[in-house]
């Protein structure tokens, strides 16, 4: 049997984390599982031989031999290889995440007409995070990022703003908050140690924004009987100790977009970040971890991203390069940083 | 004196499996083979007892779940070493490349089964196993603190297998001749000693060890396992080289070497090192770097056991 | 007649050697049965197949009458067989306890009891004046003292039938004497003892009746007291041997190598390894240093050859100071060296002859070119020397060293160092082990040395070797040199005080 | 004839062959077991290998093979000198990490030969990186497995801070790319039309044919191997051992250096990630050494080969099969190769038998 008899119609290319890391490539992929499975499509995921553009790029051909009509590429490292991969295979779609099409040295930057590029304000997220765990009461929090790459960033900004905002509203004066990247996106002893370092000098919450990193967190937080706040999808199922989650409607804005594709209105071409106005990222809808963050609060600061009375500062202007928080830029006063 | 405590427990993290695994190292390499497949075999062991705790999670209580889990990833190391011992002591083979063979098989085979059988490679399971305090004995001062709180029951575990280990090695027959298969295999023989059998179950015993490093290794420190032990048991090789195949030394090289691990990740809550607010890099570098100097220093007399590696060859002269 | 022990026609083969053909070796109950014959004959195979080593391919194997399978020395110890290698089987960081122990422990609950072990052996060391201390590390104690292990070794196990692999071959005369009055004691006792050596001397001395093998073939058994040394070596060579090393009158010339206060640290105690030694040796003499074991002769040597760093003192070599020289500049200034421990220092095992033939010479014009390698120089010079030395190999001059028989190995070395056709030849133990037709070669290499106008620094335990072949004898003792004899005149009974401490003058 | 059929070198590469062939038996029981229905298409995949993707393909292997030559290389040239350089993983990423600094930085070296600066310079490095166990084994008796580990360990963390804090790409966390110092493709790109290939394959295989020859037609490999083999009797032959030890290490380190620096400046869009994960080049090198016998010659073609099933198991994909099913297929092949004594054994009895009937 030659594969192209069969073929697979939609497609996934994983970068650096497998299909199943329970948090970003495996978002998307249930996305477009879903779709497939409701809409009897075939499809199938694909692993690159090696982390290089070319490698990528490599990978979206072996997709469109396999007969891939849209093609779905999660994470920021697909800017290159989609760039040349719109002119290579025009008749393929593609939906790129959490990055545009670029090359590799950023000198030029085009969509064409099949590709459409989504971008989360995870910033926004971070902020309903951080927001939310303040107004819960705890005043003494982490951030542990993995590594600085530019969305982890924004949580991180985020988080730190919404826990301004929140303090602000409670007339608090001091929300120590820790700031930390990783370095990596895996549950190691050190990140565990580090995480427990944490919950023992008396951080009440972390906010783990890095893959794997928060299967760490979560175990120091469950033998220390702290919290922790997840990302990306619901983490809830994960722990108990997870209070919320700062997610990006990964899976959902690939059903949607595959759902355009097929009623012929793909955004080819078209560069979006979906924020809080589209539903594109906020916390789950379940509060019941919460002690004192009711969802009619939610609900009220919520309204207030929607509708921009509140805007956020993101990489560029609320740190260093390195994506190191800068306190005066990013206008915090109560919150007191710690970064390292 | 909490940061202490608390650095200490943390250490522990780090001590235990390394300890464990190396102990298990020490017995193949007294024996005379050398196996660097020691991550392969954590591995799979974990792979497997970690697959049976997600299993019945639940239906057990943790401590006896967690105990039997020890026995699963106990065995299935074991049967695995057996490949290496197979080719290392029938065949002949080079060691390293037998070795390297387990280390490149555990990880794909642990991925790809997990993806074949339950769809995804990751194995979530509930980290339920710490205790906070043991009775009693946690009330002690200072000790009770150090080893009696917020412990696994792994730390016991590895604290028995450390002290039978020495005493298996130096104060019985078994010992006595696994270390003679070890040093001169000839002689070994000449005396009556079977030394293929004598290897095989020094290779088994760092099967079973390795094994059971794994789950312990990784039960501490995630709420799921996909395939990887990080290249701790590399470390922990490095561990039996800088321990001078010695249990009371490998436990000295472990603990040092975890030590400078959680000093490394917890710095931030040891008053004088806040102060310094140095690069984090610099921390990280630093228990590679200190065990370096150390060896530098302290490595005039190498105590490897002679035939490690070799494999064993009656007419050899 | 009864025999304790019959190996039948035994065939024994090895890749590209027949070591064993239809061999037959028969021994009596009581006796003290010789095995002799030259260099890789095939006795150590032989025994190594009677002690379970080696499955031989054809034969059969009896013991009192009754076939013995012997697939592994397990089987061996339970018909009471024990053998002392030639190659010592000691494990080098256990105690001498451990190692007598080793295979036959006393248990109590799995742990070790060594209380009573430690009792038989101090038992039996007092009994055949072994002089054994139980708790020393092997590591620590001389070749001697690990032979007498292994004696212990056997009869701690209440072995019947003991084989002695070449035993005397590391011993010193008086330790050779001790271990004959062992083995007599033995067999008076009802043991059977079957005792490897080349040394003619020690076969009259001890021995019953003699099986003499020859290139893997069994050539007769004689009665020892009937059959002289020169019968016996003709059996074994197949052609007559002369004894006394025929050697013109000695013309001294030149010094060309001085000693000036030689001082050397030991590595294992406070005590200077060599002490204040000076001396000189000159064109055409044979100079020994005669000594017991581990009075310091390994240490001098190093320290002449570079091995090893001098505390202080001098060298002069042809007349230049050779003091801080590395070991390459000695080497290629013409010093040649036949190591004491030849699978140590002599030879790379994994290297085949031929490579091993230039190992001091590989870097020289005739064997290199801009630094690549003249591999068909090289061959030849092995085929050269192959003939010229009768070196013999399975596999001729791409054989692999290790597989060589000890005794080929040591030609190989020989032939190597002599060929570089060095001013000053120092020669350790040159004939350790050796065949008495291999013997008489080297020696007769040693004079054409001296003969030639080179000096030759021959360092001996054995104390014939010291008599026949030097000119001029200094006798070491503690790291000092406490005695010089001219071997024309000086007795063995003196070279002994001199040897053991116990007489000592002053040299100039 | 006879006498090639009885030649070492014949009886090594069949061994070696015949593990493949037992090898790929093994993996194709993998797939039945696993999806008997895509099974033996899965299969012909894998050995149809660099061929699936035609001259693209063959062209992605060479792509492949070049720095796992590199790091095979420098385990398997320290394997030759009684050395495990299970360190090849750190000096591979401080060479390539020096090749994108020079690549980036120099801005003032012209363009033509600025490749070839960098590769120098991951070359040289990492030489120098390797320098630290060599050192420590020769002088100071340090077991050069534990200090290769430390070194690991040591140059990813380095490499991570200097990469930030130099060449840093923020927005990708990642080594800015060294668009100035790309190795030429010399017409290997049309040739191989699609693929990453560039000189950088030719630039390996001369090295390991230099490499072969220093070790077993010159002075220097003679010394090389006898201190690997017998360093006490190396050092009575008046060999300076310890300076062979560090030389060996040195070169071994360059080697792995020189092969980060092949792959980073290929060209094919590949950066140095920030990540504290152990570059997996270096480990691979153990296998591809191993399979290839540690002969630098072998190496080429256990690299090639190792190269050729993984493009095959990335086109496997096809059939709904992951990847991984390689990693197992190739793990099989280094086991049974550790049997190659035993397979020797076999066909040498074989072919004597054969000699002996006549
Ligand atoms: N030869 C021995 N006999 C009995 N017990 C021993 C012996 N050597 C060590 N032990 C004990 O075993 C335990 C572990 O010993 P350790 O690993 O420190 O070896 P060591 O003391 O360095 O000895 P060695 O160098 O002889 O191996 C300690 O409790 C020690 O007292
Ligand atoms: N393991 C081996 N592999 C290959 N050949 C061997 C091996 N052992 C012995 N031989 C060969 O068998 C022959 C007999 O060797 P053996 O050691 O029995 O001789 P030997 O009489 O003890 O001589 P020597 O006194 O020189 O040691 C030698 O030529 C040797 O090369
Ligand atoms: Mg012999
Ligand atoms: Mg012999």
């Amino acid at each position: 049997s030659k594969p192209e008899d069969k073929g697979f119609e939609l497609a996934l290319i994983t970068d650096v984390g497998n299909i199943d890391d329970k948090s970003f490539n495996q978002g998307a992929w249930e996305g477009l599982v879903k779709y497939a499975e409701e809409n009897d499509i075939t499809h199938q995921y694909y692993k690159p031989t090696e982390q290089s553009t070319a490698a990528y790029v490599d990978a979206i051909e072996l997709a469109v031999t396999g007969g891939a009509k849209v093609i779905v590429t999660p994470g920021f490292l697909f800017g290159p290889a989609v760039f040349e991969a719109q002119d290579l295979f025009p008749e393929v779609k593609f939906v790129l995440l959490d990055a545009d099409p670029h090359s590799e040295d950023w000198t030029q930057f085009r969509a064409e007409d099949n590709v459409y590029s989504i971008y989360y304000a995870e910033e926004q997220s971070g902020f309903l995070a951080g927001y939310a765990a303040v107004k819960d009461g705890y005043t003494n929090l982490g951030f542990m990022g993995g590594m600085a790459v530019p969305a982890v960033v924004r949580f991180g900004y985020g988080f730190l703003q919404g826990a301004e905002y929140a303090a602000a509203e409670l007339g608090l004066a001091d929300v120590m908050v820790k700031y930390h990247y990783t370095g990596n996106f895996d549950d190691t002893p050190d990140n565990k140690a580090k995480a427990a370092s944490w919950y023992q000098s008396g951080v009440e919450v972390i906010f783990a924004a890095g893959g794997k990193v928060g299967n760490s967190v979560m175990s120091a937080a469950e033998e220390a009987d702290k919290k922790v706040i997840g990302v990306d999808v619901d983490q809830s199922p994960e722990s108990d100790t997870v209070i919320t989650s700062a997610m990006k409607e990964l899976g959902n804005s690939v059903y949607l977009a595959l759902e355009a594709y097929y009623a012929d209105e793909f955004p080819g071409g078209e560069i979006v970040t979906l924020r809080a106005d589209v539903d594109g990222v906020g916390l789950p809808q379940d509060f019941s971890r919460f002690t004192t963050f009711k969802q009619a609060d939610y609900d009220a600061v919520y309204a207030k991203l929607v509708d921009e009375t509140i805007t956020l500062k993101t990489n560029a202007d609320g740190g260093n390069e390195a994506g190191v928080p800068d306190a005066a830029k990013l206008g915090l006063t109560a919150v007191k940083i710690t970064v390292e | 004196m909490d940061t202490i405590y608390f650095v200490f427990q943390n250490s522990l993290l780090f001590t235990v499996p390394l300890v464990v695994v190396a102990l298990g190292g020490m017995f193949s390499e007294r024996s005379g083979i050398v196996n660097i497949a020691l991550e392969g075999i954590m591995v799979i062991g974990a792979f497997f007892s970690i697959f049976f705790i997600k299993t019945f999670q639940g239906s057990i209580p943790p401590q006896l779940l967690f105990i039997l889990a020890m026995f699963i990833a106990i065995i299935v190391g074991v049967l695995f070493s057996l490949l290496h011992a197979y080719a290392s002591i029938n065949m002949k083979a080079n060691q390293t490349i037998s070795g390297t063979a387990l280390n490149l098989f555990a990880p794909a085979f642990a991925v790809y089964t997990a993806r074949m059988v339950q769809g995804v490679s990751q194995i979530d399971f509930e980290n339920n196993f710490r205790i906070p305090k043991v009775p009693l004995l946690g009330d002690i001062p200072v000790i009770g603190n150090l080893i009696f709180q917020n412990v696994y029951i792994t730390t016991y575990i590895g604290i028995g297998i450390l002290v039978v280990a020495s005493i298996i090695l130096y104060k019985t027959r078994f010992g006595l001749r696994l270390r003679a298969c070890g040093e001169h295999p000839q002689a070994a023989d000449s005396a009556g000693i079977n030394v293929i059998k004598m290897r095989y179950t020094g290779v088994m015993l760092s099967g079973a060890l390795a094994g059971l490093g794994g789950l312990i290794f990784v039960v501490p420190i995630s709420t799921n396992f996909s395939g990887s032990v990080l290249g701790y048991g590399f470390l922990a090789l490095a561990v039996l080289i800088f321990g001078q195949w010695k249990p009371s030394r490998i436990l000295f090289a472990a603990f040092f070497f975890g030590m400078m691990k959680t000093i490394a990740s917890t710095s931030t809550i040891i008053p004088f090192l806040a102060d310094l607010s140095l690069d984090p890099a610099i921390y990280k570098i630093t228990p590679y770097l200190a065990t370096l100097i150390v060896l530098a220093f302290s490595s005039k007399n190498s105590a490897a056991p002679r035939a490690a590696g070799e494999p064993y060859d009656a007419g050899k002269r | 007649m009864e025999y304790v022990i019959e190996m039948l026609n035994i065939t024994k083969e090895f890749p590209g050697i027949i070591a064993n053909d239809d061999i037959t070796l028969q021994v009596r109950k009581g006796e003290i049965h010789a095995l002799l014959g030259e260099n890789g004959a095939g006795k150590s195979t032989l025994m190594s197949v009677l002690f379970g080593l080696y499955k031989a391919e054809k034969g059969t194997i009896k013991v009192n009458g009754q076939v013995a399978k012997i697939h592994n020395p397990n089987d061996a110890k339970k018909y009471g067989i024990g053998m002392v290698h030639q190659h010592f089987k000691l494990v080098h960081n256990f105690t001498v306890l451990e190692n007598v122990v080793l295979g036959v422990e006393t248990v109590e609950n799995g742990f070790l009891k060594l209380k009573d072990a430690r009792e038989k052996v101090e038992k039996i060391s007092k009994q055949y004046n072994l002089f054994i201390d139980p708790d020393a590390l092997i590591s620590d104690i001389s070749v001697g003292m690990e032979q007498r292990v292994e004696i212990l070794k056997m009869l701690y196990r209440e072995n019947e039938i003991l084989i002695f692999d070449e035993p005397t071959a590391v011993l010193t005369p008086q330790e050779i004497d001790e271990l004959m009055k062992i083995m007599k004691n033995l067999a008076s006792e009802g043991k059977s003892i079957i005792f490897i050596t080349h040394k003619l001397n020690e076969i009259k001395q001890v021995a019953d009746r003699v099986t003499v093998l020859r290139k893997g073939k069994y050539i007769a058994t004689v009665d020892v007291a009937t059959t002289s040394k020169e019968e016996m070596s003709e059996m074994m060579v197949g052609r007559k041997v002369l004894f006394e090393v025929e050697k013109g009158e000695q013309k001294p010339g030149e010094v060309i190598l001085e000693v000036k206060n030689l001082v050397v640290k030991s590595k294992h105690s406070h005590k200077n390894a060599v002490n204040n030694v000076s001396f000189k040796v000159r064109r055409g003499e044979i100079l020994c240093i005669a000594g017991i074991e581990g009075n310091g002769q390994t240490d001098l040597v190093y320290a002449l050859t570079g091995l090893t760093p001098i505390e202080s003192g001098s060298l002069l070599f042809k007349g230049s100071d050779i003091t801080h020289s590395t070991i390459r500049q000695r080497s290629v200034s013409g010093i040649s060296h036949i190591p004491e421990d030849r699978h140590k220092h002599g030879l790379v095992l994994d290297y085949n002859l031929a490579e091993n033939l230039v190992l001091q010479s590989y870097f020289q014009k005739d064997y290199q070119n801009n630094g690549f390698l003249k591999f068909e120089a090289i061959y030849k010079h092995a085929t050269d020397l192959i003939q010229q030395f009768d070196i013999r190999s399975g596999e001729g001059a791409n054989s692999k060293t290790r597989s060589m028989s000890g005794g080929n190995q040591q030609k190989a070395i020989v032939a190597r160092e002599i060929d570089k056709n060095p001013d000053l030849l120092i020669a350790v133990q040159p004939t350790r082990g050796l065949d008495v037709g291999a013997i008489e070669y080297i020696h007769k290499k040693l004079v054409e040395q001296r003969d030639a106008g080179k000096a030759v620094l021959l360092v001996s335990l054995e104390m014939i070797e010291v008599m026949n072949v030097s000119d001029r004898i200094l006798v070491m003792y503690e790291g000092e040199l406490v005695g010089q004899a001219d071997p024309r005149v000086v007795s063995q009974q003196e070279l002994g005080l001199y040897m053991s401490g116990s007489k000592r003058e002053v040299i100039e | 004839m006879n006498k090639l059929l009885k030649s070492k070198g014949f009886q090594n590469a069949s061994a070696s062959i015949l593990s493949i062939i037992f090898g790929f038996v093994f993996g194709f029981i993998v797939l039945l077991i696993s999806n008997p229905a895509n099974a033996v298409g899965g299969f012909l995949t894998i050995l149809s290998g660099g061929f699936t993707g035609g001259m693209k393909g063959l062209g992605q292997t060479l792509y492949l093979a070049t720095p796992i030559i590199m790091t095979g290389l420098s385990v398997g040239f320290a394997f030759k000198t009684g050395l495990f350089n299970i360190g090849a993983s750190g000096q591979f990423i401080i060479g390539a990490f020096t090749a994108v600094f020079i690549a980036v930085k120099a801005t003032f070296i012209p363009t033509e030969i600025l490749w070839l600066v960098a590769l120098t310079g991951a070359f040289v490095a990492g030489g120098l990186w390797a320098l630290v166990p060599g050192f420590l084994k020769a002088y100071r008796n340090v077991n050069e497995v534990i200090a290769s580990i430390m070194m690991n360990y040591i140059g990813m963390y380095l490499v991570n801070f200097m990469v930030v804090k130099t060449v840093f790409d923020a927005a990708r966390n990642q080594s800015m790319t060294p668009t100035r110092a790309i190795i030429p493709k010399v017409g290997l790109d049309t040739l191989f039309n699609g693929s990453n290939v560039n000189l950088g394959i030719i630039i390996a295989i001369l090295v390991a044919i230099i490499a072969y020859i220093v070790l077993e037609k010159t002075t220097f490999g003679y010394e090389l191997k006898a201190c690997g083999y017998n360093r006490s009797a190396s050092q009575y032959a008046g060999m300076n051992s310890k300076r062979n030890i560090l030389l060996s290490m040195v070169i071994a380190g360059a080697f792995a250096g020189l092969g980060g620096g092949l792959l980073y400046l290929a060209g094919s869009g590949k950066h140095i990630q920030v990540v504290d994960i152990l570059a997996a080049e270096g480990f691979n090198g153990i296998p591809v050494a191993l399979l290839g016998l540690s002969n630098p010659i072998g190496i080429i073609f256990a690299a090639i080969f190792v190269a050729y099933i993984n493009v095959g198991g990335f086109y496997m994909q096809l059939y709904k099969f992951v990847p991984e099913v390689i990693s197992i297929m190739v793990a099989a092949i280094i086991y049974l190769s550790a049997f190659s004594l035993f397979f020797r054994e076999q066909i040498s009895a074989f072919f004597k038998k054969r000699t002996e009937g006549k």
